[in-house]
């Protein structure tokens, strides 16, 4: 695969940062953009924008086709079984409170329980606090081991006839662990138990297949997917879709209104309520054809080449700390130097060029657990180099000799 | 596209003036449809024999010219048959508007067909394809004894 | 004002529309969108894309600021007394949606009412309804006169002890009525009980100033207003975002999070969980300068002058009916056509390249009254011209002619 | 912008090795800070005397070099002034770092400002500004006894 090519696909690399080159290391909080999305959100714009869905004119009808298409291109790319199955939200955190709330309402009682693990997200673990608080359910977290994964042991360990749903991510925007979330859902399944599977940081690096998966829901960002901001999936088993209760309510999603009472419409309108992001939907389309153009086994190939050398480089350091050592990783590598507080390494990277992510990452537990503040993350994206990473390792010296290490 | 081809005259006749508007006495079957999108309501009214045969068939309801005549001419032309050619035809309906050239059932004759494939001008319309076929899947929901109100925006 | 020159800035113009020039009456249902716009999004990806508020490097705080800007120029557009009193939402549905469960979670309980008004679009419905199964709360509906107007009277006569909220359209997406606000308000807040504003058709088209009209709830859509997709805003007074609760849970919506509780982050960004629609945001602020650049002064009169021309042209047509004779009224006029659905109105329209939106609008309940299952819609923005209104007006002869009228 | 003037030595020095962090015995008045972007936290301690005076104060939190070395600066500068000049040091530095050029105070002495000044360094970099204004806005709290959690997201 040839990276420099692709690369020249994504028009922010063209211009200098600060008079550096740019070195995107931060794709896991949000992923740059190829020209084919960002043009066609201006052609879009510039010569066929309408509403969806509402007026029958020839641009409505035409944006129409154009937002279902791109629910096909979903469906396809993540190998859904039916295109209903496919909920256009504003990103993941949105896609996963619906999921709280509906299942909330319908099947959630006192003294039911959730799991979690200690990888969540915040996205993952507030939207179900407000349903410890509304309905006095109770939260349960699988554990990490030392490696930072959750193994299938963990999940089994915290199991009870209790447990009414299991939310986790797919891979840890941390530690970068991979779940095994086959075996995770099948052992619930085996339990009546539904399965949620955060797919923020799976849906941009992983091959995926929900058939395959059999996972209940899985949320995505479109951001992290090189495709537009203001766009996320909710992928759900139509059993779901049709048995739970809607989420928003306007226009859109009804099917006849009095004053007395509302029937609500038919999937997919069911779960999308008002105006949809129409331009970021249509885009999406481009994300998604550009992801399968590239193939998801060389970005998988590709993501795991970078890791693999970044651990290698980076591990030789004495002054780091990498954060989690799991078998099956992503392209994230966190870490620490003993001595400098990520923010001040993030500063400084910076002035080079290098941005990287400093803080919790939105994981305060998994934090905790680690007894670290903060931490410092390099995360990969297809458009990523060797060079980024030896770039990388040049600054976190740069950053040493600062703080006199 | 050619407006003429979907405002043909014999649409705006059986538009204007819709054939079996009414509701059939002493019915056995019967289905609502409605279309959310646009407010357009159908009720089809549906009287079998004992031979499965469909003694007679009504509908009230109001929605644009294409929707009243397309309920206007079907009920028209099933009149008469018998439940599984009724259905054959209403799938045949439904899968030339969808992606069929022409009628493929042998149940119709050549005049009838020609009638029903006035119809077919709202291919080149997707947002009207709805009007024309709302009558038809309610046609199906009252035979099938669904009691689900048919919704034709999804 | 010169139109041409501004509808010059709208690209969608210079295209055609299956060989006819676009005609483009839809407006209500969402407007086209100026150049600006357009390259505010196309720049903002192709040199400048980070997410906000996460990391510091410099993208990220780049695009924090730009992000911030935009609420600071909402602010001022609607004269809101805080910058923090500004949450951006994915647009005026999910804004009704935040509120109506907010409050609803925190004040309503069975018996309490809710007051509409028979002229609310199916968004200030439904998340209402939602609270009258869950909650066992009553809607009730203010009426309208003969002219399809809101007055004053009509709300007194339905406010009781036991009403909670009130929550009215600013502009009718049908008759075009403009509601008397500040006297709603006024009432209304003798007794105690705040107002939400469905501003939708409001923003868009009448100058704005919340500390005069002194409602506690603004909302508002982006894409009506020259504005990109899947961006909304909510106004809400300071003390009501402290006080109630937050809607969505996730990232950035928080202050600390522990297994046993979470605390939630200070305004606004309490109301802005997870990735936010950071390039509409962005966006979206040069669609407020670009409505302060031709000021909304020019824009009311503008659209009222179109309006008076369209009212004269269309009623001299003896086979038109228009919907509604409001005395204050918005550049919207609904009609029908004595035989002619206005399906098919709008299908034979299409043809001449005219764009007008056919159907019951989104509000179900106000043609159930007027006893119409649909109704035909041109409503107007800035670029519109009386050529626009001539030609629609041919067109509709055009449409008589092949129904035979 | 420049790393140098962000890093100077004297912060690199108070980060590293902060002045006033423990706990002050007996305190009497006392607030938390937290930055939620980053989870920096910090709680100060104060003991006022019968005339308002700052008799001591420390501080005990986490955070990176500028924060850290912020609050040592703080601690170090306001011990030993009364309450109200206290106040006034707080309201200039914070004015300082947000739009003004220099520190306008007249109780601190010139070595002493010189030596505030050092964080201004900040200025050049709008999120570290948070990183440099926790302690100080956490001080407030405490004199004020607030009893609400800073929080400088906002
Ligand atoms: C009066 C009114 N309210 C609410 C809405 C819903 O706005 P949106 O679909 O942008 O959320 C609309 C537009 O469709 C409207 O016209
Ligand atoms: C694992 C994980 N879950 C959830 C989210 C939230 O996604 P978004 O902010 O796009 O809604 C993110 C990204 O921030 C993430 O990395």
């Amino acid at each position: 695969m040839d990276i420099d090519s692709i690369k020249k696909e994504f028009p922010i690399f063209d211009n200098k940062v600060q008079n550096n080159d740019l070195v995107y290391l931060d794709s896991a909080n949000s992923s740059q953009k190829p020209r084919v999305v960002i043009d066609r959100i201006y052609d879009f714009y510039s010569k066929e924008f309408s509403n969806v869905g509402r007026s029958v004119h020839y641009l409505a009808v035409a944006a129409t086709n154009l937002y279902e298409n791109t629910r096909t291109s979903v469906q396809r790319y993540i190998n859904a079984k039916d295109k209903n199955e496919i909920v256009f939200t504003k990103g993941a955190t949105e896609a996963i409170n619906l999921v709280a709330n509906t299942f909330g309402q319908k099947y959630l009682e006192e003294g039911d329980e959730v799991l979690l693990t200690e990888l969540e997200h915040h996205s993952n673990y507030v939207p179900w606090h407000f349903l410890r608080n509304s309905k006095k359910i109770k939260i349960e977290f699988a554990e990490i081991n030392e490696a930072g994964e959750i193994t299938i042991e963990a999940i089994k360990n915290k199991i009870t006839n209790k447990t009414k749903i299991i939310s986790v991510t797919h891979l840890s925007n941390v530690t970068g662990a991979i779940l095994p979330i086959k075996e995770i859902v099948e052992l619930a399944h085996s339990k009546n138990i539904p399965v949620l599977v955060d797919g923020c940081q799976g849906a941009p690096h992983l091959k995926l297949d929900m058939q395959e998966l059999d996972c209940d829901f899985y949320a995505i960002s479109g951001h992290k997917m090189y495709g537009p901001t203001g766009i996320g999936v909710l992928y759900a088993k139509k059993k779901w879709l049709d048995d739970l209760p809607p989420y928003q309510g306007g226009g859109g999603m009804i099917n006849e209104v009095k004053k007395t009472g509302i029937s609500y419409g038919e999937l997919p309108n069911k779960y999308e309520a008002g105006t949809m992001a129409t331009a970021q939907v249509i885009a999406f389309n481009e994300s998604i054809k550009f992801m399968e153009k590239v193939g998801i086994e060389n970005i998988e190939k590709h993501e795991k080449e970078l890791l693999d050398y970044g651990l290698d480089i980076l591990g030789k350091n004495n002054s780091i700390k990498i954060v989690g050592n799991p078998k099956n990783k992503g392209g994230v590598i966190s870490f620490t130097i003993e001595g400098v507080h990520p923010h001040d390494i993030a500063t400084i990277l910076d002035e080079d060029g290098v941005a990287i992510r400093a803080g919790h990452h939105c994981c305060q537990i998994l934090h905790e657990k680690l007894k670290l503040p903060a931490t410092a993350r390099a995360s990969f994206g297809i458009y990523n180099t060797k060079d980024d990473i030896d770039q990388l390792s040049q600054s976190i010296e740069n950053c040493k000799k600062i703080f006199n290490i | 596209m050619d407006l003429k081809e979907l405002y043909q005259e014999i649409i705006l006749d059986h538009g204007k003036n819709p054939r079996n508007l009414r509701k059939t006495e002493n019915f056995n079957k019967d289905a609502k449809g409605h279309n959310p999108l646009c407010g357009d309501n159908v009720h089809i009214y549906l009287k079998l024999n004992e031979n499965k045969k469909v003694e007679d068939i009504s509908f009230e309801g109001h929605g644009c010219a294409i929707s009243m005549a397309s309920a206007s001419i079907m009920t028209d032309l099933v009149k008469g048959k018998e439940e599984a050619e009724v259905k054959e035809i209403v799938n045949d309906f439904l899968d030339m508007i969808k992606e069929k050239e022409e009628l493929q059932n042998k149940i119709l004759n050549e005049d009838e067909k020609t009638k029903l494939m006035c119809l077919s001008g709202v291919k080149q319309y997707p947002m009207r394809v709805k009007c024309a076929t709302l009558s038809w899947h309610t046609l199906t929901s009252a035979i099938d004894d669904f009691q689900k109100i048919v919704n034709t925006e999804s």
